[in-house]
């Protein structure tokens, strides 16, 4: 009973901070390109745009869905949602930090806990199998959707999708074993673990500078087919817009549609994440604590809140007055409660394993400012013709050096 | 029975092993219905797959039965085996699409006397 | 829990197993085998062959039907036709079958030795590491086979499906 | 650990990269892989192996894996090292890496250099898997390879047809030894029920002695075939039809002598044979005499040397025969070292005269190669057995021990001693004295050539000294007592060594009429052992001309045509008949066949049911 009102409890946070997350990320994406492109990207709605995401949703939800006449209903509606379920489910695995202790608590004369509980909501010894499960399952909705709209453009998509997918699978997997060899576990919690310490005592022990086999390449394989299995840019081939239209999800609008974007960017951030915690160090902090890693959160948030409060006391428009003042106050209160002992071992894991978070949310972004499309035969010609086989040799190298070693 | 009784062994009760052969034994006979009575050679081909998704689970289930790993790893070779003979059947399929025009099993009889 | 478990998902296989058969449309069928494929994967899961039932997933709904989903949208193979031209299946095909299950079901009644209980969580032989370790000690040679058959297969499916360069 | 496994793999190594790459390779990379991977696994031995183990006080055994598991008979790829076996590696790698050196300089202008280096790089390999075998497979399969080798190597000058033949001759008369050896192996196995020498030779005194006496002989027609004794030794003298490093290396040191090797390590199953013994004594005896009378009539010096290698083989196998396995080994050692150096001299000789092999157009070498001459003489004056040479020990060790068996055999070992020391001198009289009767002018080899023939030399002279091999294998074969007639013995042999050697020079050098007029007087004898007493001609006559003859008239006309062809198509016209009516089930419905299926394993499932089969 108690392990389901806890699970239930860390359902719902991580859904609503989730699903929050990802509503902004568009905003972040926008605003990030908009300043690639020297732009000013959404700023009417809310200071700086901030009430973008809410608006787009009110909108989304509001309008007309249409049925076009020559679907195949069922699977036309069930594709959409098929993806989005598939995307979210394996955030649901995913560790945000080590282990927190809830501490005992009287509710109306009855004692409750003190619970253990981890940040995630399973830790199974096989996660890293059910995200490359998952992840392989995704490819349905985008095939559904473009087979059951009946429409050759997005059956195009929805084919170049199902292929582009597959393919891309391979070197993925390939490039998630490599790592696996030198953890020598399956569970993702494990896993992010064993990159816990430092050489040298600043080198962090992460995959991706692990004795015997640093997983640089791994990483960089991981990445780029990452970038493939979300369809975003350079990669976006299934919703190519000036080849297929939109591709698989042309005849989509309202909810569905936005459910399409919903999955990519969920897909974003658990691959993001996944990557994270493959090669990054998950949770763990980028430099020692003895050398003031704790310091660091507190000190961004208050050198943020530092820049809002010069500009809310010399405003370049009115409106800024009020408003950068009171996000200066909130990020203070944040930087005080980073730097609060007691909820600094808690905090400081989901601190780092954001950072890193969102440092590769920012490239996905960067590269997508950045790049042009590829070719489709070059597309695939890079995953099977280049991709595959470095990644093979990766693990082969890998798998040989730990072998030497152990 | 029971019905409190039965609302017990539904909660805290063991699956004996044989119902999850039962269960094998009826996928396997809806595969093969599938294979005898559907024209479609797609369709035919993917209740090959049931069959072996059958057979698959009973193989998981005498691993349970005697604590041996080897049923999974039988599992795991007809797995790679349905792999490679999915990639080589569909080939196969396409291979006969593009000559006959057809999917129809019964149009497809020329192998014969 | 188990019973229920094993109800539920015994219960979604053999209504999509029957779904396979009698749905129309080969992709309906296929999106049927995929659910079954699916709650058979929970039922390796019950029986705690846990790296089966991921395989199960990766390998059977995340590789090969979407091989086969792949195959059907490219054909844009239609519903079947109806009229066929082989009565005989179908007149000793539905006796072979009835008598398959009934065999099948008399004989599991009265000459099945008695088999012990499957409890989630009993038997934890089936995970990555020990499948993993039989797999590349005891059973290292079939493995090789299987990645050469793998690779016949491979050349195979291309030399078949490429199209004709004359 | 020892790494017992490097030995071995290194020179295979060497023969994977020239095998594979060679062909792209300069000729400077063949020769750093080809002498770096032998030496480099010769000072493995030297250094690691053989002084850590205390030159095998104790036996050092490795498994590797289990090749065989069949019931309860095991075999695994084992090795072990003891005394015998640092000795034999020591030989092994050690001439073997002085003749890759060697070999370099010789073969330098030869096509398919690469080729030549890989099949000797594999040769090593076999040689030392045979050495190192902890159980009669692996030395089998030691035994195979270096026989393969040799075929290989023999025939290396693959557009000479007598070269080629000469690879078959070696390889089917091998074929004849090791089916000997195999079928001693099967005996084994049957009796014993392992291959494993610890475990044969703690169980081999209890067996009968019949068994053992048919193990024993069936194991001396291996070593036999392999070491060129009588009736098997043919192939050895056309083996030299190979370039003159491969004569040096597998047919005088190292191969041939692996059943005197394989003899020794079956010393156990031999002593409790007596006759078996008795049979090796007198077969090695024979096989020295007969080989010697050849050696003298010979013009073709690696032809002299050839039938000389045979005939030292022969004072191996006496030693072995008459129970004094370490004075075998002994002279093993020492004649590897002479032998080595009487080739390469050879070759170095032949090199200098433009690829003449006839000694009747050499001479007056010793102007134009002085130190092939100086270093052939140490080997000469070795392989005589002059006082203080390791040949003059080794020799005494065996003809001791022939004497203590059978005062007979020691009269007869002596008069093949002076045979000897006349057949080498004479070679050495006829090439390098009076004047230079060949073609072209003579040169001296290069100094890559020249500086193994001086380190073999030194071995030659100082052999005896160096290593005192009955000493060292004390603890495996127990040192002979002093007998009081040693010092006459002695005498006696140095004795016969010297008159050969005299008699040579009074034939040779002072007085040239003298052969000729000898080979005129006793003309038909002289003309039966020039002619190798026509021994293969008569296997041909015996062996060969009635099985080519059989083998045409009964297995292919009546066999092969009649019934084998008649069953074959006899079954294809039934069946083609059965087929015509079994077709009309062929639909080419899949569906059909499907249901058809089905009934049938209805059927199946039925009768297993009622039989009880379910279980």
């Amino acid at each position: 009973m108690e392990f389901l009102v806890i699970t239930g409890v860390k359902l719902a946070l991580i859904l609503f901070i989730f699903m929050t997350a990802l509503a902004y990320l568009q905003w972040v994406e926008r605003k990030v390109i908009a300043h690639v492109q020297v732009r000013m990207g959404p700023s009417r709605v809310g200071p700086h745009g901030l009430l973008q995401p809410l608006a787009d949703v009110i909108k989304l939800i509001t309008k007309e869905g249409v049925l076009p006449p020559h679907v195949n209903k069922f699977y036309y509606l069930a594709a959409p949602f098929f993806a989005v379920f598939m995307a979210l489910i394996s955030i649901s695995i995913i560790p945000f930090g080590t282990d927190i202790t809830i501490p005992a608590m009287v509710i109306a004369g009855k004692t409750f806990g003190p619970y253990k509980t981890m940040m995630e909501l399973a830790d199974i010894n096989v996660g890293v199998l059910l995200i490359l499960a998952v992840s392989s399952l995704g490819v349905y909705g985008i095939a559904l959707a473009g087979w059951s709209s009946n429409n050759k453009y997005a059956l195009l998509g929805g084919l170049r999708s199902s292929a582009q997918m597959i393919s891309y699978e391979l070197p993925m997997s390939l490039a998630i074993a490599a790592p696996l060899l030198t953890a020598g576990t399956l569970s993702l919690r494990a896993i992010a673990d064993t990159q816990k310490g430092f050489y040298f005592g600043f080198l962090p022990h992460w995959a991706i500078f692990q004795f015997p086999a640093p997983q640089i390449f791994s990483f960089i394989i991981f990445m780029i087919a990452a970038f493939a299995e979300t369809n975003r840019i350079p990669f976006d081939l299934p919703e190519a817009e000036n080849e297929l239209v939109a591709g698989f999800h042309v005849e989509y609008s309202s909810m569905s549609f936005a459910a399409f974007f919903m999955a990519e960017y969920a897909n974003m951030v658990t691959v993001c994440s996944v990557a994270t915690i493959l090669f990054l160090g998950g949770w763990h902090p980028l430099f020692p604590e003895s050398m003031g890693s704790n310091l660091v959160a507190p000190l961004l948030m208050a050198a943020v809140g530092s820049v809002c409060l010069y500009h809310g006391l010399n405003p370049a428009r009115p409106f800024d007055r009020i408003t950068l003042p009171v996000f200066a106050v909130v990020f203070f209160g944040m930087a005080g409660l980073l730097a609060f002992p007691p909820t600094v071992p808690i905090i400081m894991p989901i601190f780092w394993f954001t950072a890193k978070l969102l440092f590769l949310l920012f490239l996905f972004v960067w590269i997508r400012a950045t790049l042009p499309r590829f070719r489709y035969d070059q597309l695939m010609g890079f995953a099977w013709k280049f991709l595959f086989p470095v990644a093979l040799l990766n693990l082969l190298v890998t798998g040989f050096l730990v072998a030497l070693v152990s | 029975m029971d019905p409190a009784q039965v609302l017990e062994t539904l909660k805290h009760g063991a699956v004996p092993t044989a119902w999850y052969l039962a269960l094998s034994a009826v996928l396997f006979v809806i595969g093969v219905a599938g294979f005898i009575l559907r024209r479609n050679i797609i369709t035919v081909f993917m209740c090959i797959e049931l069959m072996l998704n059958a057979v698959n689970l009973s193989f998981i289930a005498f691993a349970h039965e005697h604590k041996q790993v080897a049923g999974h790893l039988f599992t795991f070779f007809v797995m790679v085996v349905a792999a490679a003979e999915a990639a080589v059947g569909l080939a196969i399929i396409l291979t006969v699409f593009r000559n006959r025009s057809t999917l129809n099993i019964d149009e497809i009889e020329s192998l014969k006397n | 829990m188990d019973p229920l478990f094993f109800l539920l998902f015994a219960f979604i296989a053999v209504a999509c197993g029957v779904n396979v058969v009698l749905q129309k449309h080969p992709i309906s069928s296929a999106l049927s085998l995929v659910a079954v494929m699916a709650s058979l994967a929970v039922l390796y899961l019950l029986q705690g062959a846990e790296f089966i039932a991921m395989a199960q997933m990766i390998v059977y709904a995340g590789a090969i039907m979407v091989l086969f989903i792949f195959v059907i949208m490219l054909l844009n193979a239609g519903t079947e036709e109806t009229k066929g031209r082989s009565w005989m299946a179908l007149i000793f095909g539905v006796p072979a079958i009835i008598g398959l299950l009934g065999s099948l079901a008399y004989f599991m009644q009265t000459g099945m030795p008695k088999l012990g209980e499957v409890k989630f969580g009993d038997w934890k032989g089936g995970g990555a590491y020990e499948v993993g370790y039989a797999l590349f000690t005891q059973y290292l040679l079939p493995f090789e086979v299987t990645s050469v058959l793998i690779l016949i297969a491979i050349v195979g499916a291309i030399v078949l499906a490429r199209k004709e360069l004359d | 650990m020892f790494k017992l496994w490097l030995i071995p793999l290194l020179p295979f190594l060497g023969f994977l990269i020239n095998g594979i790459l060679g062909k792209k390779l300069p000729k400077l990379a063949i020769n750093a892989v080809a002498v770096g991977s032998v030496l480099a696994s010769f000072l493995w031995v030297a250094l690691v192996v053989g002084p850590s183990s205390d030159w095998g006080a104790h036996k050092l055994q490795a498994h590797y894996f289990t090749w065989i598991a069949s019931g309860n008979f095991h075999v695994g790829w084992d090795f072990a090292v003891d005394k015998l076996t640092i000795i034999m590696l020591m030989i092994v790698t050690g001439i073997g890496s002085l003749i890759h050196i060697y070999a370099t300089g010789y073969m330098d202008h030869e096509g398919g250099y690469y080729r030549f280096f890989a099949y000797l790089n594999l040769f090593m390999f076999f040689m030392l898997n045979l050495v190192l075998a902890a159980n009669y497979l692996i030395l089998f399969v030691g035994w195979e390879g270096v026989g393969l080798c040799s075929y290989l190597l023999i025939g290396f000058y693959f557009n000479k047809k007598s070269a080629t033949t000469a690879g078959n001759k070696a390889f089917i008369v091998n074929r004849i030894g090791d089916f000997g050896f195999a079928l001693a192996m099967f005996i084994i196995v049957i009796n014993f029920g392992t291959l494993d020498f610890t475990k044969v030779f703690a169980k081999a005194p209890g067996a009968p002695v019949e068994t053992l006496t048919a193990i024993a002989l069936l194991m001396l027609v291996g070593a036999a075939g392999k070491s060129a004794q009588i009736p098997l030794y043919v192939w050895l003298p056309d083996a030299m039809e190979g370039p003159t490093p491969v004569s040096a290396l597998i047919h005088a040191a190292t191969m041939v002598t692996a059943g005197v090797y394989m003899c020794t390590r079956s010393a156990v199953i031999f002593l409790h044979a007596p006759i078996a013994m008795e049979t090796v004594a007198i077969i090695g005896l024979a096989t020295a005499v007969f080989a010697a009378t050849i050696g003298i009539t010979q013009y073709d010096i690696k032809k002299v040397f050839a039938y000389s290698t045979v005939s030292q083989l022969g004072y191996m196998f006496l030693g072995v025969g008459v129970g004094a396995f370490s004075a075998g080994v002994w002279h093993l050692m020492t004649h590897a070292f002479f032998k080595a150096l009487l080739f390469l001299g050879a070759g170095s000789v032949i090199h200098a005269c433009h690829g003449e092999q006839d000694m009747r157009h050499m001479g007056g070498l010793k102007k134009y190669a002085p130190w092939t001459c100086i270093v052939l003489a140490c080997a000469s004056l070795a392989i005589a057995g002059f006082p203080g040479t390791s040949g003059f020990f080794s020799k005494d060790a065996i003809l001791t021990a022939a004497y203590e068996h059978a005062p007979w055999m020691f009269w007869v070992g002596v008069v093949t001693a002076g045979m000897t020391a006349f057949y080498v001198w004479r070679a050495f009289w006829m090439t390098f004295w009076g004047e230079y009767r060949g073609h072209g002018k003579p040169h001296e080899s290069p100094m890559v050539m020249l500086a193994p023939l001086m380190v073999l030399a030194v071995l030659s002279l100082g052999g005896g000294f160096l290593f005192n091999v009955p000493e060292i294998l004390k603890d495996m074969f127990p040192l002979k007592e002093e007998i009081p007639e040693e010092h006459m013995l002695m005498a006696i042999s140095v004795a016969a060594g010297l008159l050969g050697i005299g008699i040579s020079w009074y034939m040779y050098v002072v007085n040239q009429e003298l052969p000729g007029k000898i080979a005129n007087a006793f003309g038909p004898l002289y003309r039966l052992i020039n002619d190798k007493y026509r021994v293969d001609e008569a296997y041909d006559a015996a062996i060969v001309e009635p099985l080519i003859e059989g083998s045409t008239a009964i297995l292919w006309k009546t066999v092969d045509a009649g019934v084998i062809d008649g069953t074959v198509n006899g079954v294809g016209s039934q069946a083609q008949g059965i087929g015509n009516v079994l077709k009309l089930i062929q639909s080419g419905n899949i569906r059909s066949y499907a249901t058809w299926i089905v009934a049938g394993s209805v059927v199946i499932i039925i009768l297993m049911g009622i039989a009880g089969g379910v279980r």
